[in-house]
């Protein structure tokens, strides 16, 4: 999928600025870049070292299925400025995808995982060949309900999703490798496998968004017409976008839904939507490491709010409309506005 | 830039090291003993898991008015929400079992989230005990089935649905029955299990339609049995749906007996006495109406304590206890593997009246009863063994 | 891009029979107007006389109903917006338009990647040439200090010169410009004027919309004057003045309307 | 299945339809005028019908409504200058879709902390007593009632945005947005007068249901959905537009169920929208122009 991205582009940003030269390899992992991403995955390599509580450890595997999920849907909202409402039915397609391969054939479990995000992407990919050109509004509530109708398929046809009750008692995701056995069925087991995917994640999409499409993506979110008007080609890079994150959310699904080892159509409840708004809301849409880390938040929060879950929804939805009166770009937002205007005090300063 | 991702990253990580450092130890001797219970306290299902709560925590309170178990030890109930899905599901259960250690775990009401749960039960090796969900692969998977730590104490609606057909078939009168069910595992498990055990009588069944829970217009539905020649509906549907379905076949004038899994009690009495409903009967495991004496003390306790009278789920929460209770005295421990081995030994008298028995695959077979409803009150016609 | 045009050339421009209407209501009805290479061509009417909407058929930003745009003798009639632009039509817009995120290198580098195909074959000694032509656009329009600096903190009239750097510095085939002068101070009129002239001695083509008369007269060869979505009259600016039709449509609708 | 079936259908399908329209066309009226999609449409028309649930026992019938309808614009006024207007203008339009999301979540949640998560009904004597008799089609009092209260309310949203200044401000308003100053009448008070409206014609929805279904916090988390896509099949923002779609939807969904199961029921909206929006993308009534 992000071939796509790269009809229109050369291989390397050409931005008039000249930056900085670096290692070859340096530069392709994502250059200066690179920075945010050693000291988080540090921080996820440190957890199970520290953490002795299964779980925890099951809290620390929601959080990182929550980044993965909260950075896709950010790549989206906050770069491309496309409100999706089916980052939550590629979470389902993927996890029904996988869980139907793994149950009805032989194929080996991280080719079902990554054939989850597949297909995914190849419906988000017929389902934005429709909506990526309409307005805002309609492609949001199409998404919408799109989210509903896939609902409502998973629950119907039960020869393939297993209906109302799903698919269950999946496997745990195992992998031989002569002597060695690893079999990732217990919450810690678990945890190695998602860590090393979120990490893999973070790095793909910390690497689309600073590349010279991650460039184009802001230019539609802040202005489609003149982004025509220099001969974007807008609506493929929406959709490839759409499709790319399709792919990241639907394999994200499936290790989700091999780690409850179940799946059934509330995977499609709105309330997963609900986090992943408030994980970008919150976190700063556009902002890539303060969405990361609101993600984190947004899975320990309700541990420490003791509360039921209606009251922590109330909780939810007021920080919600709260964060978008008073803090609308999100922490991230605000971070970055803060810095900006000390660099361009600094550019004042030169100049006088 | 970099200091500040650094100190963000730290704080995650410090983040998840404070959640680490509140965990308990654990204590299997002394002390008191806890009991899990996993079910929606949230959520379009919240009202039941609340009635379910409410009969578990009357068990408990009983148990611990009398003094206790192993000597004194007192029960403690640790509930959690698992809002019917099975992320929080699992959640709700791996927090129970790994922090709170529970002695055994009750839940998950929701099937999907029972079947969530069960792996778990197995692989901490903690007792679960299903009270509420229906879905048949539960027993399937339990006992012979591979997961011997699940056991099930409410019947399958298979023999539900068998026991009011014959009734049905008796009785004489309906012939063709249309069956209108919630668009949930309970709903549609029920379904094809009644349409089986109705066809197996001879009975027509002239449609099943699911709707959607929280659907609020049953005018085609209404139309459709007006003019389809039914005789009865059954009805799989629960909550705020159940009441609405009822009213508007009031106001609309549907003449018709309605049967099925029909809670003839509370509001729907209310309406289900009209003439127009004459003739409706219903199948369940749990009645407040039945006549032994100790149902009719918990049936008191219970509405001097909630107002209203026991559900089918606050039977199950309590008899899920009371079984408990029976296991942890039999295995004279609190440790979950030997109240695993006591409860594979299982003799219970229930509420009913009935046997709570374990069979190879873990599922006990409780009475059930079939209700009616004559001159404006709820009747038990029989009991059946499912 | 075409290296040889010779006098049997097509122009650069040329637009026959245009019509767009609106809910049944003419927009425009039979507009046309021919653009030669190396012109600059004012379009001039009053409020909602279908300026705009001329310049967002050409475009492509709205589909006509009818009509004929050539471009270089070719039909870019009905295409896509972006594939307009990469024929070489690059606009401006009336409310200025920017990326507020973005800095203003990356306005000219993405506008230098949308558009100039050359940057994109690869030739690194090209790719230096724009990047100098970049900076001295930035720096005759006093922007280089600001660079790295999102947009959106730019005043109106450096947001303005920004949008017409970022055209400018492709070396369309046309540039079209909505309204550059309107909303700007005195100081950044000349400048703007001044960059549109120096363009045009070297050769750039401009298709220009705008009010100020003293700048259509002193920058336009030719003029095509709209009213009511109908092509006036159309000749150089100093024959134009002094047609009575032309006066009456600029007095006799003074304030009628709203933005168009 | 004979004739008295198809006009039971059809008497249905009206009804049904009525309450569509309502709902469908403040969420249009909203959309158009202030560019805002309100997710918060159907926690307002649970609110509608718990605030009927209260005043119809004391007022009876017509008063209920009335008063349901007057609260619930003040409401609406309220929601508009305490939190709509105060959203900062860039990027408004998505902003104001998550935030009538975060409403919409506080009122659902907080209806189920406050009334609990179970269904009400009104007292047997508060509610429309009896029946109509169309030939052999049975209609209950309170579903005629629907009927009658929505095209008595958008015969008035009719003349409202047709015969009054006002009206024609705010339809001006949804097609230019600065039309609004050019007829001399602030952009507040046309804003203040959209959520009025819009949250009243919820309001009203909600108010003329609690006789006839059961009342639950619950109640309005399905049907914002479809009223979404009627409004997004009417084409966004066109109130007519709106009204026939949400009429034709409650005939669709009507002879929908009754000649198929509840299930081609619930998704025929959906799939008739998907139907639309790949032959018209704009919706069957939109004015919008887009590339």
């Amino acid at each position: 999928m992000t071939a796509a991205l790269h009809v229109h582009e050369p291989e390397e940003t050409n931005d008039v600025m000249s930056r900085k030269s670096s290692s070859p390899l340096h530069k392709w992992l994502g250059g200066r870049h690179l920075g945010p991403l050693l000291p988080t995955a540090a921080a996820i390599a440190l957890v199970p070292a520290v953490v002795t509580n299964d779980y925890f450890i099951d809290v620390a595997n929601l959080a990182l299925t929550f980044m993965v999920l909260g950075t896709a849907f950010n790549l989206l909202y906050g770069y491309v400025g496309m409100l999706s409402f089916a980052q939550v039915a590629f979470v389902g397609i993927g996890g029904y995808a996988s869980s139907w391969l793994v149950t009805h054939t032989d194929l080996w479990q991280p080719v079902a995982f990554l054939a989850g995000g597949g297909v995914a992407a190849l419906v988000a990919a017929v389902v934005g060949a429709v909506t990526v050109r309409l307005s805002e509004g309609a492609f949001a509530i199409i998404t919408l309900s799109f989210t509903l109708l896939c609902a409502v398929v998973a629950a119907e046809w039960t020869g393939v999703t297993g209906g109302r009750q799903g698919i269950f008692g999946l496997p745990a995701p195992s992998l031989s490798l002569g002597p060695v056995d690893l079999v990732a069925d217990t919450p810690r087991s678990y945890y190695y496998l998602l860590a090393g995917f979120t990490v893999l994640a973070l790095w793909a999409m910390q690497r689309l968004v600073r590349s010279s499409a991650g460039t184009v993506m802001i230019a539609i979110r802040d202005n489609e017409p003149l982004a025509k008007a220099q001969g974007y080609a807008t609506n493929n890079y929406k959709l490839a976008v759409f499709s790319f994150c399709a792919f990241v959310t639907g394999l994200t699904g499936a290790l989700h839904v091999f780690r409850l080892t179940t799946i059934d159509p509330s995977i499609f409840d709105f309330y997963l939507m609900q986090v992943m708004l408030i994980i970008v809301i919150l976190g700063g849409a556009g902002t890539f490491w303060p969405v990361a880390y609101s993600a984190v938040l947004f899975a320990v929060l309700p541990e420490m709010l003791r509360m039921a879950d209606e009251a922590r929804l109330i909780v939810y939805g007021a920080l919600l409309v709260l964060g978008l009166l008073f803090l609308p770009q999100g922490v991230g937002g605000f971070l970055r506005a803060r810095a900006m205007n000390r660099q361009l005090r600094d550019m004042r300063g030169g100049r006088s | 830039m970099r200091t500040r991702t650094l100190a963000a990253a730290a704080a995650l990580a410090l983040t998840v090291v404070g959640c680490a450092s509140s965990t308990d130890s654990p204590d299997t001797n002394s002390g008191p003993i806890t009991i899990g219970l996993s079910a929606p306290l949230s959520g379009p299902a919240a009202a039941l898991g609340e009635n379910e709560r409410n009969g578990v925590q009357l068990a408990i309170d009983q148990i611990n008015q009398d003094g206790g178990l192993l000597g004194s030890r007192k029960l403690t109930l640790a509930a959690q929400d698992n809002a019917c899905n099975p992320t929080d599901g699992v959640g709700s259960v791996t927090k129970l079992i790994t922090q709170q250690q529970v002695s055994a775990v009750i839940g998950a009401l929701c099937s999907g989230v029972t079947l969530a749960a069960m792996p778990l039960a197995k692989r901490y090796q903690v007792p679960l005990v299903v009270a509420t969900s229906t879905s048949p692969d539960i027993t399937t998977a339990a006992g012979k089935g591979g997961n011997d730590f699940t056991f099930r104490i409410n019947p399958s609606d298979a023999t539900l649905a068998v026991a009011l057909s014959s009734y049905l078939h008796k009785a004489g009168d309906v012939r063709k029955v249309a069956i209108l069910a919630e668009d949930s595992t309970y709903g549609r498990t029920g379904a094809a299990a009644l349409q089986k055990a109705l066809n197996d009588k001879g009975i027509t069944v002239t449609g099943v339609d699911f709707v959607a829970q929280g659907t609020s217009d049953f005018s085609t539905q209404i139309s459709k049995y007006r003019n389809n020649g039914t005789q009865s509906v059954a009805l799989y549907i629960s909550g705020a749906d159940h009441l609405s379905f009822l009213r508007q076949a009031a106001s609309a004038r549907l003449q018709l007996p309605v049967t099925g899994r029909v809670e003839l009690e509370g509001q729907n009495l209310e309406i289900l006495k009209d003439e127009q409903f004459a003739g409706s009967s219903s199948v369940y495991p749990y009645s407040s109406l039945i006549k032994t004496p100790a149902n009719a003390k918990f049936a008191k306790a219970y509405e001097s304590a909630h107002k209203t009278p026991p559900t089918y789920e606050s039977f199950e929460g309590y008899s899920a206890v009371m079984v408990l209770a029976d296991a942890i005295s039999r295995a004279k421990s609190s440790d979950p593997k030997a109240i695993q081995k006591a409860l594979v030994k299982t003799d219970f008298t229930s509420l009913t009246g009935g046997t709570v028995k374990f069979d190879a695959y873990h599922q006990a077979h409780d009475k059930a009863f079939i209700l009616q409803i004559k001159n404006g009150k709820t009747v038990i016609v029989s009991d059946v063994v499912t | 891009m075409t290296a040889t045009l010779g006098a049997a050339a097509p122009p650069a421009l040329q637009v026959t029979g245009l019509g767009k209407s609106f809910m049944g209501v003419a927009a425009l009805s039979d507009v046309e107007f021919t653009l030669s290479t190396g012109t600059v061509l004012g379009l001039i009417g009053p409020n909602g006389s279908g300026k705009s909407t001329a310049l967002d058929c050409v475009t492509g930003f709205v589909r006509p109903d009818s009509g004929q745009i050539l471009l270089d003798g070719e039909s870019i009639f009905g295409k896509a917006p972006h594939l307009i632009a990469r024929a070489g039509l690059v606009r401006t817009f009336q409310t200025v338009k920017l990326y507020d995120q973005l800095t203003l290198d990356e306005h000219m580098s993405l506008s230098l990647r949308g558009l100039y195909k050359a940057g994109r074959s690869g030739a690194s000694r090209r790719r230096s040439a724009e990047r100098k032509r970049a900076t001295s656009w930035l720096v005759e329009f006093g922007l280089e200090q600001l660079r790295s600096a999102p947009a959106g903190i730019l005043s109106y009239g450096q947001k303005k010169l920004l949008a017409l750097a970022a055209v400018l510095v492709t070396q369309p085939r046309i540039a079209l410009l909505d309204e550059p002068l309107a909303g700007v101070n005195p100081r950044i009129i000349d400048l703007i004027r001044d960059a549109i002239l120096q363009a045009n001695t070297e050769g750039q083509t401009f298709l220009i919309i705008e009010h100020n008369v003293e700048f259509i007269t002193s920058c336009c060869s030719e003029v095509v004057v709209l009213d009511a979505g109908k092509k006036l009259a159309a000749g150089p600016p100093s024959v134009i003045w002094d047609d009575p039709a032309v006066y009456e449509a600029f007095l006799g609708r003074k304030g009628d309307g709203h933005a168009g | 299945m004979d004739a008295t079936y198809t006009w039971e259908l059809l008497a249905n399908g009206v009804v049904l339809g009525s309450s569509y329209a309502l709902l469908a066309a403040g969420l249009a009226v909203i959309f158009g005028v202030l560019n805002v999609v309100n997710f918060a449409h159907g926690a307002l028309y649970m609110l509608g019908a718990f605030a009927a649930y209260f005043f119809i026992p004391l007022t009876g019938y017509w008063i209920g409504i009335l008063l349901t309808a007057a609260t619930m614009a003040i409401l609406g006024i309220v929601l508009q200058e305490g939190l709509l207007r105060r959203l900062p203008p860039d990027g408004a339009f998505s902003r104001s879709m998550l935030l009538t999301l975060g409403l919409a979540m506080i009122i659902q949640n907080g209806a189920i902390v406050l009334w609990g998560a179970g269904p009400r009904q009104l007292p047997e004597d508060s509610r429309p007593q009896g029946h109509l008799l169309l030939g052999d089609v049975i209609i209950p009092t309170g579903r005629a009632f629907i009927v009658v209260v929505a095209v008595a309310t958008l015969g008035a949203l009719y003349l409202l945005l047709n015969r009054t200044q006002v009206g024609r401000a705010m339809r001006g308003v949804s097609q230019n947005p600065t039309a609004a100053l050019v007829v001399g009448i602030s952009p507040e008070r046309i804003g203040r007068l959209a959520m009025a409206l819009g949250v009243g014609l919820a309001g009203i929805a909600g108010a003329t249901l609690t006789p006839v279904f059961t009342v639950s916090p619950q109640m309005g988390i399905t049907i914002v959905f479809k009223v979404f896509a009627i409004v997004v099949i009417g084409g966004l923002g066109s109130v007519p537009g709106a009204v026939i779609v949400a009429y034709l939807v409650g005939m669709l969904e009507s002879f929908a169920g009754g000649y198929g199961s509840a299930m081609t029921q619930s998704i025929s909206v959906f799939l008739f929208m998907i139907a639309i929006m790949l032959v018209r993308p704009q919706g069957l009534f939109s004015t919008e122009v887009r590339v």
